[in-house]
């Protein structure tokens, strides 16, 4: 069972592999991924839009889409055919090319980015040694798309939310990578498939995020991929009851879809990722890799819903102050405890020091970011 | 730094509306940004304006009765209440002591509609997926339910007359009640458990868009948005209209005026509908419920002539002092018809509350300020 | 504190101020508005610091511009002050630099009634358009039939290439010529005071 | 950070419920699911509520309670009642409208028309899936469209119908005991011949 997807593509590459030459056995394998990939990708978003609806409507003591289909599972299919059919508006003063491009630009990227997450025990695509860079760079990329979208449409609304996503997007790359780092330190490599395997002790179940700097890292890891992906409570660039739609306003028809698709695609591997640096990957007991993967994976999308469901929106200021102010130093200071951890000899040092110093600078943080602490209020009554 | 050194920048101009998801209707407020700041906000109405006087001046006076439904259409009956005030003040109708305890259970059920859905509102304003709303929708449904039985529209209610209310409570209806009033506390409870802690809503509510005591009481500013201000003033208290003084509650104070205090005003005022409609279940006596002299006014509105002359009432209404100024030369149409509206004249510190603030901001002020177009731009 | 005593408070204050109770207002000369409000907002007996309501009313002969006023402080009310102006010239001192309250009752007084508020930061139309001619609420207001091609109508149609029969036209231009008719038929209440 | 968490475990709590607890129709609870799936489900009918009215006969669609007496033309406020009185051939005024329109698109519901008509004739209907494809002309009632009959009404509104049957059959003793009076009264003459079956008219508006 465990490596029944990679024993699949054994099979179909031994297949053809008896009737075609070794170099197109190889071209034929990458083939393969990358057809995995695409189909994923897109089937994914599909569902991932219809288990949102569900969730929410849940939460919100709806049923949700009921109607197409069994539990609504036909309704991702029924908003394809609606979205392919309508009337794709292309405002008068845009820049009809870059309006075009740039819903493309965006979805290349969150295709991209599969190719280094690992599905399940030999199930990443690629096996890049700078696997989590890649990831990393290539994602940022998003930015440009979303920026091109807001500008070409000519509306202010767009231009707002594109300059709020590039502010935004810049400043939560750098606490996202910087608490990444620890990981990086303790397995030594930038392979996401190295970082996995790094967590494969006790049964599959020592991951990063059992460690309090892998914890701490986990959280800061994750606010930052939610703010990667514009969703809520970082939702700014598209903030509906302010800008619209930020810089989707003016898209329509299958562009629209384009911008969803990414969206969804980066949820979905921001979590993969995530659950790949800390929560051990495809690492588990009993059940097959792939299985596990999903499983964490879906539980991180499951919570950045749960997020939407239940936060308002962060204002823009207070956005950067968050980055700025309190995740940047304080994953630099994880930095050094996880340094420390490595440092110290036996097992109880490293616990109290790291959780000392991590409550102490928290508390610190919170003093410092005082302005941004909400205050308790009682009120009068008069008779 | 610097003048030298600054850059020249220029002010973005933005129309915020008429057609915007948070302006609570065709409402457009024109900004001047400076990046994200306000520089200057100038709100621009009377896209649903319909003339709502002149039709009043037109028709019989109780023909206007289901006008005031649609000027502040979320709390019809308050604004029946206000009408049916000013009409009985000008023609010196007495209201059966039963009528008197229905229109302040119906008047209090509409307050907690108002600010269950505003608070509600404000939420999706600071953008929340419209988990509170639907919360909050939960909640009123069953009241509007009670509308619907009481009065055949859960909406437009059209159910004050004057001297009195259309028809008795149906049979069940007061054990319905007590029973809605006996859960809202709960549902308050897990209400505030969701938003008031919050630390988003509190980082975006708390020290926006401060109102101080003097402006409050200079711009006429009334409501929970005045008290939010520590502005000590509930009509209910003053007026002691209907039979408010035989109500024991409390008026809620805040000091600060942002929009935090608006929004735990609202929370806490529903506490204190909460105990005036559990005294008025309590002692509501049996008898008419319409005052037999004006019962037949109902058969032929037009024969309803108050004698010439002038009055103006007015209620608390959940948004503030809703008051109809009314003249009368005799005729079964009213000379002159006034509505004074309060989100109307909430409005006017719209731009002392924004400026400096970012765009963001805006939206939640004009959600704390609690406006519906329909009474805005009677 | 009723009207009498606002009244004897006034004349303490004011000799020679010119007052009258009519429907248990306060009838004042547009001139006096300003010192009167004044006084009665900061004098220690009224302290009348909450102006409720603005509106204008239309006696056909006049115009009235109606203010109720209230006291937080001392919680009484209300004291209604009257100005009454001539249609011609309806022209009254702003209360926007005493009460701001007043700014946008004050902008739906000129909008609907068309009472010059002198003083008044912005006084623009506030529900109807810029542009839009005549002033609703008055009773001599014809309503814009909709069912009839006006003058303007005829204008813009040409402008935009639609050929309007002759007939048309000439009807256009009739209305047009004839302006708009008074129409006051009702009878007057508070004309005889 | 605690507001934020408690927060999120009430939407939690409600996301379980839902699940747990499907709402009935009008029902008070504050937990679980309250989505009414409206073509197969529908809240309880009040009995109260008012949508457009319409006109009642008694019998037959002949029958027909109302007078023609415009007063609910009259009292309308957004004046959306067009009523024509019929005559027969001898341009003498009959007892029933000829024409009787409501155009729904103005009707507000506000129910005066059935406070104001002495007759009983007019009443709001529980009736609220009315459209049609084009703008005007479906939504435009005629008499025709607006008839329904007593036991219609009967069983929309129980206790309405139960207390108007009662003022009308006390209005009917009353009158029949007139009539019996002003016969005795003067008993030479006979009194007026009731007129049983109203004379069947050519409808003018078909």
């Amino acid at each position: 069972m465990d490596s029944l997807f990679v024993n699949l593509k054994k099979g179909l590459l031994d297949f053809l592999s008896s009737f075609l030459p070794a170099d197109f056995v190889m071209i034929a394998s990458a083939l393969v991924s990358i057809i995995a990939i695409a189909i994923l990708g897109p089937f994914t978003m599909m569902y991932l839009t219809w288990f949102e609806r569900k969730l929410i409507s849940r939460i919100q003591n709806r049923i949700g889409p009921n109607r197409v289909g069994i539990f609504g599972l036909l309704q991702p299919l029924a908003d394809g055919v609606k979205m392919l059919t309508k009337e794709d508006i292309v405002p008068d003063g845009a820049d009809k090319v870059v309006h075009f491009l740039a819903p493309v630009v965006t979805v290349i990227p969150a295709l991209l980015v599969f190719s280094v997450v690992p599905f399940g025990r030999n199930m990443a695509a690629v096996d890049l040694n700078v696997g989590f860079l890649f990831f990393i760079a290539v994602s940022a990329t998003t930015t440009i798309a979303i920026f091109m979208g807001s500008w070409a449409s000519r509306n202010k609304f767009s231009l707002l939310g594109g300059m709020r996503s590039v502010a935004q997007l810049v400043s939560y790359e750098v606490p996202m990578v910087l608490s990444a780092v620890p990981v990086i330190l303790a397995t030594g490599s930038l392979s996401t498939v190295s970082i996995v395997e790094a967590q494969s002790g006790w049964h599959g179940l020592k991951w990063f995020v059992f460690t309090p700097w892998g914890l701490v890292a986990f959280v800061i890891f994750y606010l930052c991929g939610v703010a990667e992906c514009n969703r809520t409570p970082f939702d700014i660039p598209e903030g509906e009851s302010e800008i619209v739609a930020g810089f989707h306003t003016e898209y329509s028809g299958m562009k629209f879809a384009l911008w969803y698709m990414a969206e969804f695609m980066n949820v979905f591997t921001i979590s993969g990722l995530t659950a790949t640096l800390f929560l051990g990957g495809y690492q588990g007991p009993f059940l097959p890799s792939w299985v596990w993967f999903f499983t964490k994976t879906y539980a991180l999308v499951f919570v950045m819903m749960w997020f939407r469901g239940t936060l308002p929106r962060l204002r823009v200021d207070q956005l950067m102050g968050l980055a700025w102010k309190f995740f940047l130093p304080f994953t630099l200071i994880n930095l050094f405890v996880a340094g420390l951890w490595f440092f110290l000899p036996t097992r109880g040092l490293r616990v109290g020091v790291s959780l000392a110093l991590l409550a102490v600078s928290f508390g610190f943080l919170v003093w410092v970011n005082k302005p941004f602490v909400p205050e308790k209020r009682m009120y009068e009554f008069a008779e | 730094m610097t003048d030298s050194l600054l850059q020249e920048t220029e002010t973005l101009e933005v129309n915020l509306g008429p057609q915007h998801p948070s302006t609570h209707g065709v409402f457009r407020m024109n900004v001047k940004l400076d990046g994200e700041t306000i520089v200057s906000l100038k709100p621009v109405m009377g896209y649903l304006h319909r003339n709502h006087e002149q039709i009043a001046e037109n028709i019989s006076y109780l023909g206007s009765m289901p006008y005031t439904d649609r000027l502040d259409y979320f709390n019809s009956m308050s604004n029946n209440f206000a009408y049916a005030l000013a009409v009985e003040k000008l023609a010196k109708i007495e209201v059966p002591e039963r009528a008197q305890y229905i229109r302040v259970i119906m008047a209090e059920l509409t307050r907690l509609v108002n600010h269950v859905s505003v608070t509600g509102f404000l939420l999706n304003d600071l953008g929340a997926f419209f988990t509170p709303v639907l919360y909050a929708f939960r909640e009123r449904e069953k009241i509007l339910d009670v509308f619907e039985e009481t009065a055949g529209s859960r909406m437009m209610c059209n159910y004050f007359r004057f001297g009195g209310v259309k028809l008795d409570l149906p049979p069940g209806v007061l054990d319905r009640i007590r029973k809605i009033v006996k859960e809202f506390p709960k549902f308050l409870d897990e209400f505030e458990g969701l938003l008031t802690q919050n630390e988003i809503l509190c980082m975006r509510c708390q020290k926006v868009g401060v109102l101080p005591f003097d402006l409050a009481l200079s711009a006429s500013i009334t409501g929970p948005m005045a008290r939010a201000s520590g502005v000590n003033y509930d009509i209910r208290k003053v007026d002691n209209y209907s039979i408010y003084n035989r109500f024991k509650f409390k008026v809620p104070l805040g000091k600060t005026g942002d929009v935090y205090d608006r929004f735990m005003i609202r929370i806490l005022e529903m506490r204190q509908s909460v105990y005036i409609l559990e005294q008025a279940l309590k002692e509501i006596p049996e008898g008419p419920v319409l005052n037999p002299k004006t019962a037949a006014l109902a058969k032929a509105p037009r024969n309803f002539k108050p004698p010439a002359g002038e009055s103006y009432g007015r209620v608390e209404s959940p948004k503030g002092e809703l008051g109809f100024y009314l003249v009368s030369d005799g005729t079964p149409q009213p000379w002159r018809y006034h509505v004074r509206a309060p989100s109307f004249v909430n409005l006017t510190v719209l731009e002392d509350l924004c400026l400096g603030h970012k765009v963001a901001d805006a939206v939640v002020i004009l959600g704390s300020i609690d406006i519906v177009l329909g009474e805005v731009d009677h | 504190m009723n009207t009498a005593e606002i009244k004897s408070l006034l004349e303490k204050k004011f000799p020679g101020l010119e007052i009258k109770i009519i429907n248990d207002g306060l009838v004042l000369k547009p001139e006096d508005l300003p010192r009167v409000a004044k006084l009665l907002k900061e004098s220690p007996e009224s302290k009348l610091d909450y102006l409720s309501l603005i509106t204008g009313v239309d006696y056909v002969e006049f115009l009235e511009s109606v203010y109720h006023l209230y006291s937080v402080e001392k919680r009484v009310g209300p004291v209604v002050l009257k100005v009454r102006v001539p249609r011609t010239s309806p022209k009254i001192p702003s209360l926007v630099p005493l009460y701001r309250g007043a700014e946008f009752q004050e902008r739906e007084a000129y909008d609907m009634m068309g009472i010059v508020y002198e003083g008044h930061p912005d006084l623009r139309r506030i529900f109807m358009w810029e542009g839009f001619e005549g002033f609703p609420l008055r009773k001599d207001y014809v309503p814009e039939d909709e069912d009839v091609l006006e003058w303007e109508d005829v204008e813009w149609l040409e402008r935009h290439g639609v050929k309007v029969p002759e007939e048309y036209k000439a009807f256009a231009q009739q209305l047009k010529a004839a302006g708009k008719e008074a129409r006051a038929t009702r009878p007057k209440p508070g004309a005889e005071a | 950070m605690l507001g934020v968490l408690r927060g999120m475990g009430i939407t939690f709590k409600n996301f379980v419920t839902s699940y747990l607890f499907p709402r009935r129709a009008d029902s008070l609870d504050t937990a679980g699911m309250v989505t009414v799936q409206y073509p197969e489900e529908r809240l309880l009918e009040k009995e109260r509520f008012r949508n457009f009215p319409f006109l009642i006969y008694d019998k037959t669609p002949d029958d027909l309670r109302c007078v023609a007496c415009d007063i609910c033309a009259k009292e309308c406020p957004p004046k959306c009642i067009y009523i024509v009185r019929e005559f027969d051939k001898d341009g003498k005024p009959l007892k029933r409208p000829a024409v009787f329109d409501i155009d729904l698109t103005v009707c507000m519901n506000c129910g005066i028309c059935e406070e104001a008509c002495p007759f009983d004739a007019i009443f709001m209907d529980h009736e609220f899936e009315i459209g049609g494809a084009e703008r005007q002309q479906s939504l435009v009632y005629h008499k025709d469209q607006l008839l329904k009959p007593a036991t219609y009404f009967a069983k929309i509104r129980p206790t309405d119908h139960a207390t108007i049957e009662e003022k009308r059959r006390k209005e009917a003793e009353k009158k029949a005991a007139a009539a019996k009076q002003s016969s005795q009264g003067a008993a030479q003459t006979p009194p007026p011949p009731p007129p049983a079956v109203p004379p069947k008219s050519p409808q003018p508006n078909a």
